[in-house]
């Protein structure tokens, strides 16, 4: 393993931690260093104890880490929450607040505030600890300057002087602490990208020729929708708030009735409130792509925290039964191509897909090498060449062999396009007749058998192993991380790691999981994947950890369960 | 009936002598004023007797949920806003189940045009009250009579801005169409609340009910572009019934209060290929 | 098996088809015989094609039928549809319309509309075809004469003559007609109750002291409403019609919240958009009762049709995960039993209880013998002795062995109540702690093991046999009438029903299941119940029986797939 | 800050600054001036910044879901009116996502009292335009401005037939909670929408803004009972804010118009056990 630190800054909402996150990626970047972050804050404006975790490496990292070799201080509470996650040889930097009974080897305690102050303004404060950070882990004060400038330059003058100086008299005072690891911050030649999971989903969007995303405020789902605004200038996009998540939901397969490819983006409460309007995308047989961004509940629940606790409500959500893709990619880089994947899949299939994200997917950044790339995704399978409907006649829901029909839009050519969520003909006529309900229901569950061939099974280290860690969607970068570990320690584990999650073909399913002793490891507290995996194959799993408190898995704490299940 | 090319080969499943049947002739007869073929023509609906209108219509249709009508319309026009677009709703489905989108629509001034066929009763789910059933009114399950006083959608929208709002009268299909052609032609949000009978549940507003009530406006010199008037006229009460355009003032619509839709509609745009390469470098 | 036999009434919706029915089922319950009908009707007012099917025995019957020993078609279209359902000897008699191509031996043609003009108004042309069969069947006159009374009375001397003479010219002709059988309509004591699911339901509630029913009108849901509403004078009752589904689920939490029992009924649309209420309620700990009238779907689907396809969806609803309690009664007896179960059960563990019907269940009515009863189900749980809490502080969310807290309700003692939807202390306080949210994660989920216990099994036949018919809900009675024709051909078949849905206790299950051949029959075309089993239990089914196409499932069906699938 | 009875020891999450403490504060002062004890309270909130409201006081708490409060609150006064109900919710919650519920609520003329915290604005999702935001008012997802008009709640909840209605303006805590005592002894559906600046997102209609805007009606003469009066009112823009109670008017609340809620509290009935066995006998 590379070099690899991780940094924890804490204080209240509003200090503009962040902030100080931001820069340290962003210098960690241009330098082709690896990050991986995490922010943790409460269901409030200001005040309260948020944190930003940043892991460094110059490898790629594929988990976030919770084992501090710098701990940043701002308040009182970050130091008390979490002086005890610090790592042999760790250091911790505390606001000076007059009070010096936490000095030690270890602790330092800088006047961030008054060294702001000295600068010109208190608000500078995040910048002077930026410079302390930037200065301790090796970078040139070139490097965070060229960091300010950008970052300051349109705030004016007087800003950028001040956060200058603020910058410099954090840098000097990092230069004179004592730390055991430094980067290499001359090197530049990358081609890597920083991305959170939210402009990852926005992205993918893009990609896929998304134009329309009306959408209803609800964390952790804002996020994507306010990275796609970034780009609302530039391209054909229309990012409508709806009065509700009903409405979002409608207005979406109003729009891809239409011709124009939609997404709306929720959290559970949202989601609940749209499982009508799918099953209305699911009879019309109308695309559309929903971002579920899991938060712990039930209910209001804690919304501003992480949860993988809407696995079955997915698959099952709204009254009868229905063929719907459901994915639960891992990264930021699987979200952008997940979301490609369930555009490119529903207009095919002329189904709903629906993407399962998390508040620690949507919030956390990190570094991967860049091969978001532009494929055929976006391109349309909407019928524009429509000349044989002058002869015979269209018919909306056709019988075909694979259960997908033609679809045209209204107002494209010489025949009418007739859509409803009532059952219907295959003209698109309501009707009650048992034969054609029978034949409808066929057709449309005629599609399945090739759906699943377009899933990817799940993915596995090795099929051979004495136990596989077991997980779906964005715990992938602790199993991962986690496997490694233990296999370093001579623990023979494997993992396998659901990307695809439905429709899956039982029968490759059982194939890969037969025999295996699977531990599954997921954030919520009835084991869903485990009893998802029952459900499909009748495989039994041997253990789960499970996690269901609101925070992130980390490497740390799968490693801390294996090792208890095998009676370390 | 003469034949019109709006007609379609569908089991008509209304009630023989609903109040629908005048509507769904009304209609017919202003697309044909308004020359606009079946193909050109889009109709939304949600779920009741009044959604299943574009079922007897040859036309483009969108038959959705109850109560969502208007947001499917909105995500239509704005995916394409060359698209002529109608929605026909009852009362139920717009006022009740579906209100909040009501006030939405007017808001955003979105350029689609609204009928509510408002028999003040839900007739579909055999007779329940709905929010304009007057106070008081016995229902299967209200056997004392109803205890919310009624909605008023037209007041409701005048004072929230909309910009057409009328009132029609199935009982007389020729005025009511040219209101409906009149609403068509505006640009921007229009309503028009249709009285309508329905003769299986609504034993108090009958048809004579109705047709004891209701006069023209037009022809009592009302000038539609007065806001103090109209609301004067949307707080009549029941023994007067005004038809016709309540009030009229341009506005702009929706899909020209946006940059990217005053160009062109979003659905005929090209896909941004190297912007978007561009953007993905810099990721 | 005693004497039994089948009648289809069919002609156009207003026609009054159902008062035949009715009449049919008043003379026979009187005489203390059973019945067993169904209504088939359309999503309109007016028109179309109705039917209603009544089948007549002197023993209890389990299912409905579909062989007709009598077809009485009011139109052409009913003449058209159901002529091949005659059973060998069956009769038909068919509206006189002038054209008797159709006359045979075993048609009649009778002018049921020029009958009733002559005794002096075509409306009364139901109660003509009530005479024709009455006398078929072998009542008395007496017998009729006594029920038009009891249901013209009302209406005034004028309707109540018309309706007699329209009887008594319909009586006169069906004494003409020659059928081969007849019953016996002098018995008369008894003790049975004749009910369709709907009033089941609604029973079931007022006897578990259950005050307030606020719904939104949707089919079949709204018939439990209705027949709740005919007892709202005499009982503390409020039947309130909502703004929205939203609206209802949240007017019943609060009204629980405050300490009126209360209950929703909706169907499968506005299920969905209660199931963010149902995270409510169980967020915060308060009972609450829905019943999910299930129809075919997605979306709008066949209104008024049946379906058993909500069953994984109601299991799962709502984001995040919570204990609930589902039950799915087999018959208006099972309904009401099931209904105070629900009530009991949510009110003890203070979790949601959802009871899934279907419009079979709701609109079918059979007869059963009477043992409706009022048990403990209405006794409060709610703390009235709250004097401990003068001294010590009341948590409503304290923290027990059962995962059970106190509850009391607001304004009732020197105490503050508080419930929210966000995660809590125990004092009711939102709090984002992780070690809190673990603490209230396990305390609601404490409750599942005593849940478990206070569920049955599926009942069976015989543990022994060569396959088990398994099912689910309201076709448990053509499960168990195929069953005994399957078994009397020789055939050795069981059944395995489950009413009881969730949770149950996983082990105790597989117990039963285990090495058995199951084939599983249900409403749906996915196999829910199949993939619940092999959820719980890792037991696959072997062969299943699915009907989807918004009729209910009916013995001869079964029968018919059984030997398909033997091969017959 | 002087104690009250209502103090409760929770870390109020506002941020420093906030309107919503000034409310919180006239709040106290109504419930003081009422005397109403803490444990004869409830108070019933959606979610969002005021959705937290009763979190800061002692009181019973029904803290419910985004836009549902006034759906928990009317079950809660169906099921035991005696109980005093306030329900504290944001103009997104209540305006937006709960539209439907306030129109019912007021048609219902539900006794309860409520209070919208409108600051014009999305606050803890970090602000987003709400019903309310000004035409135009620029968010961070609302690049360009909203495109949608205002909503009018006051002018909505008028012509729908409320009984009382004020507004407020957290700058005069004073007024506020004389306001808050007259709705809460009012019978029936009372509502107060209260002007809040929002420090951290609302950016336009800062304290300042309404300091310069807002007017007391009372000190104008207005009459409240007058109806045309508050017509007018409710239709001022936003140069004039008008403070204070702008119309009143007796009416019949909901539990007066049931006959069985009119005899006793619906959970105070005994279980009627001898009259459901005779109902069960006759199945
Ligand atoms: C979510 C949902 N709730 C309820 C229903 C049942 N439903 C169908 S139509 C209708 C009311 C129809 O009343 P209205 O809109 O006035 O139309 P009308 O039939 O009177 O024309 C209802 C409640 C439904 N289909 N979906
Ligand atoms: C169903 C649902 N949708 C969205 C949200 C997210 N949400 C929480 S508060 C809020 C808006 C708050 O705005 P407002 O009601 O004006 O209250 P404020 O914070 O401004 O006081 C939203 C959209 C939610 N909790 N539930
Ligand atoms: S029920 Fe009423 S509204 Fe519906 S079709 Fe019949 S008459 Fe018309
Ligand atoms: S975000 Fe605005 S409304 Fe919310 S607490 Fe902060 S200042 Fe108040
Ligand atoms: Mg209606
Ligand atoms: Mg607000």
């Amino acid at each position: 393993m590379g070099n690899d630190i991780t940094i924890l800054i804490g204080g209240a909402a509003g200090y503009g931690i962040q902030t100080i996150g931001n820069l340290l990626s962003k210098a960690c970047h241009n330098a082709g260093l690896f990050i991986f972050s995490v922010d943790d804050f409460e269901s409030r404006v200001r005040g309260g104890h948020n944190f930003h975790v940043i892991r460094i490496s110059n490898e790629l990292l594929s988990g976030p880490s919770l084992k501090l070799d710098i701990l940043v201080a701002i308040d009182e509470k970050t130091y008390l929450n979490h002086k005890d996650e610090l790592a042999p040889n760790g250091i911790i930097l505390c606001n000076d607040t007059g009070d010096d009974t936490k000095m030690s080897n270890t602790t330092s305690h800088i006047p961030f505030e008054q060294l702001a102050r000295d600068a010109g303004g208190k608000i500078a404060s995040n910048t002077v600890a930026a410079g302390v950070i930037l200065a301790i882990l090796g970078a040139s004060f070139k490097d965070l300057e060229k960091l300010l400038q950008a970052q300051f330059e349109k705030k004016g003058k007087k800003i950028l002087a001040l956060n200058l100086m603020a910058g410099k008299s954090g840098y000097d005072i990092g230069k004179t602490i004592q730390f055991y690891r430094s980067f290499d911050f001359n090197k530049s030649n990358h081609s890597n990208v920083v991305m959170s999971g939210a402009k990852a989903a926005a992205l993918g969007a893009l990609a896929s020729d998304c134009r329309f995303f009306p959408f209803y405020p609800m964390s952790p789902g804002t996020g994507v929708i306010v990275n796609a605004s970034a780009f609302a200038e530039q391209f054909p996009l229309v990012i409508e708030q709806a009065e509700d998540e009903i409405a979002a939901i409608n207005m979406a397969v109003g729009a891809s009735f239409a011709g124009v490819r939609s997404m709306s983006v929720t959290s559970g409460g949202g989601f609940c409130l749209m499982t009508e309007g799918l099953g209305l995308a699911a009879m019309a047989e109308i695309p559309v792509v929903i971002i579920n961004a899991q938060r712990p509940g039930p209910a209001t629940g804690l919304a501003t925290r992480t949860a993988q606790s809407d696995l079955l409500f997915t698959i099952n959500a709204s009254q009868d039964e229905f063929p719907r893709f459901v994915f639960a990619p891992g990264s930021p880089k699987d979200t952008y191509n997940a979301v490609k994947k369930a555009f490119h899949l529903s207009e095919k299939y002329q189904v709903p897909s629906i993407v399962l994200m998390d508040q620690f997917l949507i919030d956390s950044t990190r570094t991967e090498p860049d091969d978001l790339k532009i494929g055929s995704e976006h391109e349309s399978f909407l019928l524009s060449d429509t000349k044989m409907y002058q002869d015979e006649p269209y018919l909306r829901y056709k019988i075909s062999d694979s259960g997908v029909s033609p679809r045209c839009t209204p107002c494209s050519g010489p025949f009418l396009v007739r859509s409803t969520g009532n059952e219907h003909t295959p003209e698109g006529l309501t009707s009650e007749d048992p034969e054609n309900r029978n034949m409808m229901v066929e057709k449309r569950f005629k599609k399945v058998k090739h759906m699943k061939k377009e899933m990817k099974m799940p993915s596995l280290l090795c099929t051979e192993a004495s136990f596989f860690l077991t997980g779906w969607g964005s715990s992938k970068g602790s199993i991962i991380e986690a496997c490694l570990t233990l296999r370093e320690q001579g623990i023979d584990a494997s993992w396998i790691i659901f990307e695809d999650i439905w429709p899956l073909d039982e029968y490759k399913l059982k194939k890969i999981l037969r025999n295996k002793k699977l531990v599954i490891v997921e954030g919520n507290a009835t084991c869903q994947l485990g009893s998802l995996i029952r459900q499909l194959t009748g495989i039994d799993y041997a253990f789960s950890i499970l996690k269901y408190d609101g925070r992130p898995i980390y490497p740390e704490y799968i490693i801390e369960k294996v090792q208890q299940i095998m009676g370390h | 009936m003469t034949k019109t090319k709006y007609d379609i080969d569908n089991e008509n499943q209304w009630c023989p002598g609903c109040g629908n049947f005048s509507i769904l002739k009304a209609m017919k007869q202003a697309f044909t004023k308004l020359k606009l073929d079946p193909d050109n023509l889009l109709i939304v609906s949600g779920i009741g007797q009044a959604g299943k209108t574009p079922n007897y219509l040859a036309c483009n249709m969108l038959h959705g949920l109850h109560g969502r009508a208007l947001c499917l319309a909105t995500g239509a026009k704005i995916a394409n806003h060359n698209l002529n677009i109608v929605v026909t709703t009852g009362d139920g489905d717009c006022y009740g189940e579906g209100q909040n989108h009501f006030t939405a629509a007017i808001r955003r001034n979105i350029d689609i045009t609204l009928f509510v066929f408002n028999n003040q009763i839900y007739g579909l789910t055999k007779g329940q009250a709905s929010p304009t059933s007057a106070f008081g009114m016995k229902t299967k399950i209200q056997q004392n009579g109803t205890v919310s006083s009624s909605f008023n959608p037209l007041a409701t929208a005048l004072v929230n801005g909309a910009g057409f709002i009328a009132r029609g009268f199935s009982g007389n299909i020729e005025k009511l169409s040219s209101t409906m052609v009149d609403a068509m032609k505006y640009k921007g949000f229009s309503m028009i609340d249709i009285c309508q009978p329905c003769i299986s549940f609504n034993k108090l507003n009958t048809y004579s009910w109705y047709k004891e009530r209701v006069f023209d406006l037009e022809n009592n010199g009302h000038d539609n572009s007065d806001y103090k008037k109209a609301l004067e006229i949307v707080h009549q009460n029941e023994e007067k019934i005004p038809t016709g355009i309540i009030y009229k003032k341009p506005g702009i619509p929706f899909h020209e209060r946006l940059p990217v839709l005053r160009k062109q509609p979003l659905s005929s745009y090209v896909f941004p290929e190297s912007e978007l390469k561009n953007i993905l470098g810099r990721a």
